[in-house]
This record gives C-alpha cells, structure tokens and sequence, in this order.
C-alpha cells in the first residue's frame, strides 16, 4: 500500500544532504514550512541553496537558518524584511550569494523545472540590469529574455491537508510557490495539520497531485512566524 | 499632513487616482500610496482587487483581531477575500500579469523619466540590499501603469526627470503619474500636466521637476 | 455591477467574426461546448481557425461546424475519430488545413500564449518530423524544440458552473484543455449548467478565475455528443 | 485466441507487462493492449494510473450503465475514479509527463528499432490521416517506455527493425517490449531476449524479426 507519510518531522528532513538545492515555500509567513526548517537546522545540512521568495523574518524558520550559517546561497525576488537584519548583514559582509529574480520569473522557472521546460522568454526584466548578460530576443517586434527552468534536490512545503497519497490542499494565500515547488522538487517534503484517509479530499478540489509529493509529516499545530517574532523567540 | 496649497496627502492623492479608474477594472496596487486606493472605490462602480501572492477579489484589512496570518497581500499585510474571490498559485497569478489579464497596475516610483521609463526598486547604492519582488513583471505585463508618488525626494530632488539614474524597473511603461502636486501623462512628446492640485500653478510643479512640462493640451 | 452573464447563447457568439481563430475546449466530448458550437454554426461565421485536440464526432458540435464548411484550419494532436469522417474526407480532398501539434506541446503552447510567453523549449516531437523546421536547441546535453505561445480571439468552453465574475469549476475529466484556453482566448465565452451567486463558489476551488473569462451563458442540461451520435442527430 | 504454441495472447501479454511494474509505480497506459494491463495488478501491489485528459488514479471500466460521459481516460472511454484521485487541467497532466515524474509508459508500436527508436502514430501513407495525440510527449518525458504489441504485422511482416521506416515518435526512449512472443531489452548492444513465450525457441523468434536478436544474458 502507498503510504508517503513519515512518523517524524526527523524522519522528513533526514536525507537532507549537504550542498544540496532546497527550495522553501511560502511569501512571508503565509506557507511557511516553520517546523520543518528548524528540523533541517537540528538535522545539520549545510552549504545550501535555498529558494523561497524572500529570506524570512526574526530569528526564526528561514532567517534562523540563515543565521545558523546552513545557507551558501539565496535565490529570491525579495531578500528583504521589516523585522529581520539576519540576510542584510551577511550579504553585506560577503557571507552569503544572491541571485535576484523577478517574482513572476522565480514563479515561472519553477513550473518550468517541474514540467520538464529547461527554457522559455519573458517581457519581464527586459531593459534592467536583472536582464544583464541574458540572451535577448524578439517575437513579433518584442523583446524577452531567455530564462531557464529551476529544480531542486529538495522542497519543503506546508500544506492544510494530504491523504496517504499525498495530495494536498493549502489554506487561503499559503498556497503561493508550493503547487510549483512541489513539482520542481526531486523529493517534496511536505508539513500538513492533517492527514485524512484517501478519498478524504474532493478529486475535484486536489490543488497538488500526489505524483508530486514523496513525504508528508503531520504537524497539527504549526506555529505563525509573526507569533514567534512577536514572542521573542529565536531558533535553535 | 501637508498644507492645501502645498498640494493633495497620501490619501488625497489615492482618492484622486480611484476617480480615473473604470468600471470593472481588475487592478493590481502596489505597496505603499497604491494600497490606500482600495478605500476609494468611487459611487457605484466595482472593481477587483490583484495581489500576486495569490488572490482575485480581494476585500479591505480585516478588523482588529480578525485578521489571519495566511490570508495577506503582497506587502504581507492581512486582508480579507470578497464574496466571488478566487485563491490561486504563484505561476497563475503572474500568468494574469504577464499575460495582459490585469487592466491596471498602480505603483509607488523612485523615479520616472519623460519617456514613461520607471525605476522603482533599487537606489542602486552600494550598500543597498537589491530586492524586485514582482514589480518588473507587472510592468512589463498589465496593460495599463499609472505611477503615484511624492513629487520630490524628502530631500526636496525630483523624481521625474529626463532620465532616471536609478536602475530601472521597465523601459517606457509609465503611462500616467499622479503626485502631489499634478496628475501628468506620459505622452510621445514628453511629460504633459494635465490637472494641477488646488492652489498651485504651473510654474510651481515645473520648478520641482527634473524635465520640461508640457502644459494641459486644452489650455495650449 | 460586474456581470459577465449574457442572456443566450445567439448573444454569447455573436461578435465571432469571419476569419477568427478560435479555441474550442473538450477533449472528445468530455468537455465539448456542443451548445456554444451549433449557436456558432447558426451565426454563420467563416473562415475559422480552430484549436481543439480533436476533431468531433458524427456531425454533431465541433464535426458539424467542419461539416458546414467554416473552418479553414484545424489546429490539434488527434483529427480521428472512430465514427466520424468529416474530417478525414475534406481533409484528404485538401478543402482543409491541419496544423499537428503533439498533445502536451498544444496544452503548453496554449498556456504560454495566455500566460504571457511566446516562446518555450520542449523535447517532444524532437527526432521526428513534427520538428521538421523548426529550432533547436540544446540544454545540458539534451536537444530540445522552440515551440511558440498560442491565443485565440475568441474561446468557447464549457463548465459546470460559474458566478457572475465567471470564476468557474468543471466536471470530472471534462476540465482538460479549458482552463488552458480561457487564459489564451481574447474573448473566452462559456456555457455552463449552473450560475450561483457571488461566493457560490469557495475561492479555494475556483478552477478558472473570472478574470480569465467574458462572457458566460446558462445551458442547463448540456447535450452529451456521444448520446447526439447514438441518436443520429445531426446539425444544422 | 491463438494456441499455445505460437504465443500469447492479448490478455496474456498484458499481464505479463504487470509481473514487471514495482510497487508504488505511477502509470500512463496507451490505446489498445496496453489498457489491458490496469486488470492484472499483481498481489500486494499498488499501481496508480495516470490519464493524459486529466485524471490521476484512474480505475476501471464503470459497470454497465454507470458510467459518465466526462469521465474518460485518453482512448475517450468512460473509467471510474479511484478513492484518492485527482483532476487537472492538461498543462498539469503534460507538466507531470514532461517533467518526468511518471514512472512507466506502455505503449503500442508499428515499429521498434534495434536502438529503440518507437514509430507508433503514422505509417506514412499518403492517405493517412496523421494524428499523433501525446505520444510524443509521453516517450519524451517519462522515466521509461515500455512497447507491448504483437511482433509482427497482420501480414506477417516484422514490427521489430534494424532502423524504423515509419516517422519516428522517438529517438532511443524504448527500454523494453513485449511481444506475443518474447519479452526484449532494448541494449547498447541491441536487441535482447529476456525470455521467449511458452513453447516457442530462439530461432523461431530471431525468423520472426527483421534485426539480429541476442540471446538472453544468462544463456550466453
């Protein structure tokens, strides 16, 4: 019987590997993967690549990583925060890469990662120093930039809800990059509050198709970024 | 607050550009002045609300105590979803902007050059920590850019000049601005006033930009 | 108020002008807007480029509108049918044009068209002479195809409900191609069973944001083509 | 039917293409023989299948009567679906074929090269009506292709080739067939029995065949 669920939030991170390309989901705090992350700094992998859309906020999830030293590299359209200096001061003393990228063009490599699309042309960026050193070409008197399809060894993602096969539902704008990380990722590691028995959620109402997802993990109360920024806390 | 004869507030300012917005129009605000917009939906029109995290048809910031931390904006503040609000992915979402669904887009601006050029997210400063977000994929996606915005620097330099030194956001995207102190469009032949605020003149708004104004083309 | 509804189908097509590209959704019949296509016929436009997988069946819906005479040219993966010969007949006394496009390079040239990318690599068709002419290229050893973005001025679908900003939701394995087209379509018009009210429809389940669509029209028991073909209906 | 020895039949080849499927595969089964295959799920195994018009855990065939009309798979006959499926849109379905996150492909073939270059849409007549639907996409991006078909034409003549004479679907993406005869690796060396049908030798097969077969590894 198919049963991606894993007893630990241990358990879904351990195979995590050094150097490895993880991608993150979540814009802000909503989709935010918050436990899994900090079972990834317990678990000890470094020299990360890590895609998300930003760089996390307070000393918690993805910051908190970042602080930790795991990350080599960032890949993200907003590696800015009003309540975080952990990615600022390293990028300024030099410890950490970035690779900037407009959001609907992070969006767009990511589908195409994960749809099997190693290339395609976008308007966007045209004309900008993000389009710098970039293949420019025209389509009926335009100009687009080529840009590239983005995979991961890894993605982990926060869902609502998933059944054995692990297809999943996320809560309101939580669902923003994780249907496309999901699918980009080489194993798709998901948090979810529940698990229901297969059948469970409506064929109809699926947003991410099981095929996509390799462990899911059940974490029934996952904490708010927000709530632990305002509380003080710091992660590990 | 500023004065009257020293031109329209923030909220002025967000009221005046609502007027010149459709009926129907799906509108994409951005941070900042654009967010306040949404208040000022004039007397029996409708509009629907864009933000790119994910989320068509959305409502005002809830009540205090109401709000939930996954149901925000793009400038990741909360906010509520109307009746007929539909919630959707990241590649949706910018598939919406860049394919040419979205009828408006209003941003804040650094600057903005004569020929429509916008810079926007980045002063380019060596210590500046560069960040995008989804600004140059609006610009170069939704049909129509209107920028609003101070028209100075708090330091009193002009944001719209012949050519912005900032990096830019998008090539001659800009087709109206609305400021403090004038609504301007973007025209082949330049930068052309075509509404000053209450109280000023043209010789005023002109002396605090960094570009020729053409007079409003009824009064030429 | 927005309101997308339109009163009939005769109103629902009526701007379908002579020589219109037109995408028509469905997958055999799973799908098919076999109301929207016979008020289409009886409008009278000609000269139709039309984007569908298939080519009908019997001579009823999109097989009808062939048999009439008013396309010009089909775009689509797979013009047999095993009970029809509308198709094969004209096209074999070449009085119609057949663009072949593999199935998923049409449902990602669709896409891209109304996503706003007007060109992509893929490695279907590679090899074969479906990529007879067209451009290579090369990712990470791999050989790949330029495929380009594809819209309509007009899409006509069918769904299974909508509100009146035409959010919609569609029927089991009747969804295939039309979320596609309604994001490439100018104008994408839509025949559904039922219009609910505004929130009728959970945000969480919208398959088709309104955004993506103009007009809808109520057709609330839709024909079913196969059921048309076993009772010898035809059209006009 | 055909007698036993000369072979399998239909039903026969499609459970044998079973035995060889691991637990826990996804799926996505061509027109004809191939769909035979969903019936022989062997005990204790979980596949799930995968349809290209949208549908992921496909199950069988309605009963009589019960079937829907929009509940197809891509032959365009009615299926059920199982506890635990999902619908999609076709960009969804190509993105899980093209992206390489299916495990198994059986298709038919016309014809079948030594290096396992698949023809399978097109004899290439100029009478043919050319309909190509996913296949390409399907040999293109999923993880491996497996061909079951009869060896040979009606006529007699053989399916499997030096070189395809057919349009191609793919260059090289068949690892393996199975035939009413055989069971074959497509290897760097070239074609391979792995093992022959009941009742039948390697000579009868190797006259059958119009490319030199190599004898199974562990007979050599």
């Amino acid at each position: 019987m198919i049963d991606k669920t894993v007893p630990s939030l241990a358990d879904a991170v351990q195979e995590i590997h050094d150097g490895a390309t993880v991608m993150v989901g979540g814009f802000g705090e909503a989709g935010s993967p918050v436990e899994l992350i900090h079972a990834l700094i317990d678990q000890g992998a470094s020299y990360l690549t890590v895609i998300n859309n930003n760089t996390g906020s307070g000393e918690v999830g993805l910051a908190a990583l970042i602080n930790a030293g795991r990350v080599k590299k960032m890949i993200c359209s907003y590696p800015r925060s009003q309540n975080s200096t952990v990615f600022p001061d390293l990028y300024r003393s030099n410890k950490i890469e970035l690779e900037l990228v407009p959001q609907g063009t992070l969006a767009e490599r990511i589908r195409a990662g994960g749809a099997g699309i190693p290339g395609f042309y976008t308007p966007a960026s045209v004309g900008t120093p993000l389009a710098d050193g970039k293949e420019l070409r025209s389509f009926e008197g335009k100009d687009y930039v080529l840009e590239h399809g983005l995979r991961a060894d890894f993605a982990l993602l926060k869902a609502k809800c998933a059944d054995r096969y692990g297809n999943l539902i996320y809560n309101k704008t939580a669902r923003n990059f994780s249907p496309l990380m999901a699918m980009a990722g080489s194993t798709t590691i998901v948090q979810v509050a529940e698990i229901v028995h297969a059948g469970g959620i409506d064929p109809e109402h699926v947003i991410t198709p099981g095929i996509f997802v390799q462990k899911v993990v059940r974490v029934p109360n996952p904490a708010h970024e927000s709530q632990l920024v305002r509380d003080g806390v710091t992660y590990p | 607050m500023t004065s009257a004869n020293t031109g329209l507030d923030r909220e002025q300012m967000a009221q005046r550009v609502a007027l010149d917005i459709p009926d129907g129009s799906y509108v994409n605000l951005g941070i900042g002045i654009p967010e306040l917009i949404a208040k000022y939906v004039p007397e029996g029109r409708e509009f629907i609300y864009h933000t790119e995290n994910g989320l068509l048809g959305m409502g005002p910031s809830p009540e205090e105590g109401q709000g939930e931390p996954e149901l925000i904006n793009a400038g990741k503040r909360q906010v509520t979803a109307l009746p007929g609000a539909a919630y959707f992915h990241h590649a949706d979402s910018f598939s919406m902007i860049r394919g040419g669904h979205l009828d408006l887009c209003v941003l804040g601006a650094l600057q903005v050059a004569k020929n429509g050029d916008l810079a926007n997210w980045s002063t380019g400063g060596p210590d500046a920590i560069p960040a995008v977000g989804g600004a140059m994929d609006l610009v170069a996606g939704v049909k129509q850019i209107f920028v609003v915005t101070q028209h100075c620097t708090k330091k009193g330099e002009p944001k719209l000049l012949d050519a912005c030194t900032f990096p830019l956001t998008g090539v001659g995207v800009v087709s109206r601005i609305y400021t403090d102190l004038a609504v301007i469009d973007v025209t082949p032949e330049g930068l052309r006033v075509v509404e000053l605020s209450p109280g000023l003149d043209f010789a005023y708004v002109q002396e605090r930009t960094g570009t020729e104004l053409l007079p409003a083309a009824t009064k030429s």
